[in-house]
């Protein structure tokens, strides 16, 4: 895994998939070494804008340069102004892109059985997973979920890619009616799944991680924090997360994440400062009156 | 060509492109898009004795042409940086500035004494725009006698080959007379600015959008301000150098604040956007100085302070 | 539809939103883009005794969200306004807040005296954040002996009738301690903020790019900073109405400052950009309470400092 | 004349003319009452731009609708970020426009013989102009200047109203080399011009006012000065303006010009603050530190 590159990408295609807009960019450079789980930072609102930071979005796809150039794919729901602005782009615009950013998420040496669970557009990272880990010989079940069934993300390409796949709406438009975790034990006990990988909200990753637990196996999610600079050096993007050591920390989600060990994220006290965080009594000794300073 | 070196005090630098601290951590991630050593110096996050956690998020919000941070100083303490940070900076041949920061003067000099003598230490900042533990809370750089105080101790306790430069807070009634105070107390230069006080309301939350509640205001949004600033300090005290910054993201940006006085500008929020800003930075403002004829960055320092013939004769003397 | 109306003190007004003093002359211009009665309020230009050419161009400079404005407070003195401005408002219906401006004291008390009981005039904004000659040029809201005293004097003077509010600058150190000096002299309300103190560098002229060296920044770019002043001082001196501004150019910036504090806001540079923008921001305001389910404009004012069950108690009573 | 409108424009077509591009806008409520020498202030940057303030061009071509909708012209140079912007909009794009704003060129009642000097796009207001003088029956002279052929505007168009056109560049690349005020004293004696209208650079129209002085008749010039809001509420565009008093005031050139009497604007003051200025003795009493307030 080589580190990340800045590229003048040009969008090849845009193509509406229910509420969403996915994007295929021409960038070889981030193409070359991008892995499942790891993400681009893409400019947005483009010259004189009055937006100054990039937009987060999680890698669909990476088709290193073979005989075309490297492409990447990414999914992008309409948020506030900075998606209103990228999803108006057309095919042939040149977006600048940094990538690939974060860690992706770890594969098992050998086979290995793994539930696959995806929230929304956050079901668009576990397609290149299940993809690889289908290729490399684990049973895989892929549950995704929605609210409603134009935000649900990737039925087809990962009907395809393993099989079959589990739907669920909150609203019951699509699939059964409930939430992704409903059917999860259920697909966890029928190939006795030793892993789960999940992204979505940040609730779901919670109860996804819990039911793992239940079943005692790890769940890997990947998660989504405010990023200011996404390459690791600003420390806007913390979630208090328990170490090896056993202590917890508050870590960048943008170079130690965004792919976490649910059971090392402290949900609970996300948005919070627990007072056995490293360095919290640093934080009661010096208030700060607000400001970075 | 112009000549791009520059000083700041006793440290000479080739380039007047710095980071900003807390907006390139300790240089290492910045590392993966460009050479750190060809900065004009790397300067780390403020630094304090203790690790410390920083603040609950949520930590930043953009605001239009600016953002909103409340980081708090995450950080690993000053032995851990010590290490790590520094001895990787080291290792790069990268020229580093340390931004310090504490609570009460006692634990600023006791940051300078750790530094005393680190080959790798080229200059000091000393962060005085956080809060005093003993002050109930104010911004040291808020109090004409509290800057003093600390200035003062850090000048004597740091090693005399170091220069010390005292960072200042916009958020004063007269930026002059916390600049005059600190260059009596020993600074050898002056860094400005850090952020503004600022606070963004979600209104879907009913709540201050951050964590912290206020944050610290930076980006473009800001640069007249700092412009302001470095051009009153400049009047303040002239015989101090100064580094600038604020909203600096381009070439030009960085000829502006070389004009109202800094002889050195570092470059921060714009680092979010562009990892390679501060490359991107130095080229735009080598061309800059070569379109206006300028043979030499120094030659510019200050230069809009000069009346017309003393222009003049500043650039036909060295152009 | 949410009741939109409000109050500034013992000023009542059927909506929330004023112009800014500066940004929309004394109304008549913006009558070609909208009917100024149906405004919150106009505020006018700060007016002073005597005639003023203000200062020479350039008088402003476009920075990012911003702009910087060196006006110097030009205008035609108290008497041709009064014979002119103030009766063309009073002929469209319009409801009024003078805003008035002095070198020293005595001539915000004069200005007082010629508006008292006038009735066109409903509010009167007095623009402290302006030089005091008796205090080598130092801004009277920089100083809270300088403020307390105008404002005091502006009390006793001015038509018992008519609120009036002090018009506050940012550039200061704590500026709760001014909104307590000025709410203990006697002031109605406060209204904030005033620009920030700032520069730009013209780098093909190599001088300040405003005629006056320095202005004031107004636009998004301050709106962070504005809203910290309102949330600081709604804590400092909660009994005191806020008319609030600094970057308002929608409906969901104007509930910004609602919620943080203030009881109706002025628009300002938004005006040039769009000039009906007063009466598209009442309207997205009035979906924005709406969309909130907001029963009322005042269940909102400063909502934000409420804890959760005072919000749900608030919220109760009123939906 | 009626009063400003603002209204949404969408750009019938945009045509390179030597350095400039000459928009047509479908902006009916603009057309209906605009004159020549008044302009039109447009917004800048698109959604969440960092430029908050409209550019103003002086219109080049007002025609009212009838058959078809009404349709403005004006000529835009590139100078900044907004005039780049601007240039690179397509066909089609809607922009925000405000207009007419400003005094128009007053026009005599009777026929009397006109001298109209542009400098570079200066000459696209002069346009619209000369059509009507020729079609009042007047006699009509045009002089065009620009430093280099390609800055050069009108002149076809100027040739095609009043049958022919002086045309001069610094450079020589197109008619005589030199300045438009070289041929200037000539062309007012060759039809015994009772009035002069320009449009160009500060320096030109001071020129082209000390020529018209020489000759003992007005000229009417339509200035530029950094506008912040167009329609007269910020007091950012004023000039030093003798008024018929005799005192002199800053006048905001927005609303009580473009257009003013050359010899009414004192010129060498530009920039200054003279002291006989209507109200400069209250800046002096109260100095003001800078900003607004
Ligand atoms: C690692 C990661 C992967 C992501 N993957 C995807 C994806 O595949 N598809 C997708 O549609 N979205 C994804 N997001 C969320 C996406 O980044 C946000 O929706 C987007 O930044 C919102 O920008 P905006 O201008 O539309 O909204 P605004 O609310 O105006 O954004 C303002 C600021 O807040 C930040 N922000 C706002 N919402 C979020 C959020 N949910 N997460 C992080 N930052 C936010 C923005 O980056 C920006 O700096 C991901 C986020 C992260 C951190
Ligand atoms: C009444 C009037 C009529 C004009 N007619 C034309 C015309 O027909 N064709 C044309 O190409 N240009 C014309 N201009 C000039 C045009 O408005 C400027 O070139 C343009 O505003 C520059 O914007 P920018 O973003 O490219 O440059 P920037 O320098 O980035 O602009 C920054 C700010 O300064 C202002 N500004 C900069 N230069 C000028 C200038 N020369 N005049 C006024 N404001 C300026 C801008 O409006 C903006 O607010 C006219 C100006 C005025 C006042
Ligand atoms: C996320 C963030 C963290 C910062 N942390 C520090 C810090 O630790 N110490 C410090 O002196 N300044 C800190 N600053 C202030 C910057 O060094 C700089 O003074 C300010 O951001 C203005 O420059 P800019 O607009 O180029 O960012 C921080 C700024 C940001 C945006
Ligand atoms: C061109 C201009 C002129 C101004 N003149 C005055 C003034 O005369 N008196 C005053 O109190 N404020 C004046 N202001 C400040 C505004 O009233 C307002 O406080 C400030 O601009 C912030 O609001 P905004 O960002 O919405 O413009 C002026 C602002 C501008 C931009
Ligand atoms: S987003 Fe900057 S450290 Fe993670
Ligand atoms: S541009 Fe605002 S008054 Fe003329």
């Amino acid at each position: 895994m080589s580190g990340p590159v800045q590229e003048t990408a040009e969008i090849f295609s845009v193509q509406s998939v229910g509420e969403y807009k996915q994007f295929t960019l021409v960038a070889p450079g981030i193409a070359a070494s991008a892995r499942p789980g790891q993400f681009v930072a893409v400019s947005v609102g483009g010259e004189r804008t009055s937006m100054l930071l990039r937009r987060s979005f999680a890698l669909y796809d990476m088709t290193p340069g073979g005989e075309f150039a490297g492409t990447i794919q990414f999914v992008v729901a309409e948020n506030g102004p900075g998606t209103q602005w990228l999803v108006r782009q057309p095919t042939g615009a040149r977006l600048d892109v940094v990538g690939p950013l974060g860690t992706p998420f770890r594969r098992p040496n050998d086979p290995v059985p793994a539930v696959l669970v995806g929230g929304g557009y956050g079901t668009a990272p576990l397609i290149p997973l299940a993809r690889e880990l289908v290729a490399g010989g684990s049973a895989v079940e892929v549950v995704i979920g929605a609210s409603t069934a134009a935000r649900l993300f990737g039925e087809l390409v990962a009907r395809r890619t393993v099989g079959h796949v589990t739907v669920t709406t909150d609203d019951g438009t699509a699939g059964q009616r409930g939430l992704v975790t409903d059917p999860l034990p259920e697909l966890i006990k029928k190939i006795d799944a030793q892993v789960v990988y999940a992204c979505g909200p940040m609730g779901m990753l919670r109860a996804v991680g819990e039911v793992a637990r239940e079943h005692a196996i790890p769940a890997q999610v990947a998660v989504e924090e405010s990023m200011a600079c996404g390459i690791g050096v600003c420390m806007t993007c913390v979630l208090p997360v328990r170490g090896d050591d056993g202590r917890s920390r508050f870590v960048r989600s943008c170079v130690d994440g965004p792919v976490f060990l649910a059971d090392r994220v402290r949900w609970s006290d996300v948005g919070r400062l627990p007072d056995d965080l490293v360095g919290a009594a640093g934080m009661t000794r010096t208030p700060m009156r607000g400001g970075a300073r | 060509m112009a000549d791009m070196s520059t000083t700041l005090s006793s440290f000479r630098l080739p380039n007047p492109i710095l980071t900003a601290s807390g907006c390139a951590a300790a240089g290492r991630e910045l590392g993966q898009f460009f050479d750190v050593a060809e900065l004009g110096a790397v300067v780390t996050k403020s630094i304090m004795m203790q690790p410390r956690s920083g603040r609950p998020t949520p930590r930043m919000a953009e605001t239009p042409s600016g953002m909103l941070n409340s980081i708090g100083l995450q950080g690993p303490g000053i032995d851990s940086f010590i290490a790590n940070d520094l001895a990787w900076l080291h290792e790069q041949g990268a020229r580093t500035v340390v931004s310090i920061a504490g609570g009460q003067t006692d634990e600023f000099v006791e940051l300078a004494r750790r530094l005393y003598g680190h080959p790798a230490v080229s200059m000091i900042e000393v962060n005085i725009s956080c809060p005093n533990v003993e002050s109930r809370g104010q911004v040291f750089a808020c109090d004409v006698s509290a800057s003093s105080r600390v200035i003062g101790a850090v000048r004597r306790a740091a090693d005399p080959n170091v220069p010390i430069f005292a960072k200042l807070t916009p958020d004063v009634t007269d930026i002059g007379t916390i600049a005059r105070a600190c260059a009596d107390s020993g600074a050898d230069g002056l860094s400005l600015i850090n952020t503004l006080l600022g606070l963004v309301i979600d209104v879907d939350r009913f709540t201050p959008a951050l964590g912290g509640v206020t944050g610290g205001l930076s980006g473009p949004a800001i640069r007249p301000v700092a412009l302001r600033c470095v051009w009153q300090v400049r009047q303040a005290v002239p015989h101090l150098p100064i580094l600038g910054m604020g909203g600096i993201s381009s070439g030009l940006d960085a000829l502006q604040f070389i004009l109202a006085g800094a002889s050195a500008v570092s470059v921060g929020t714009a680092v979010f956007g562009d990892p390679s800003a501060p490359m991107r930075i130095l080229a735009e403002l080598e061309a800059a100085l070569d379109e206006r004829g300028f043979a030499a960055l120094s030659d510019a320092i200050g230069f809009a302070h000069l009346d017309a013939d003393e222009r003049q004769a500043r650039m036909t003397v060295t152009v």
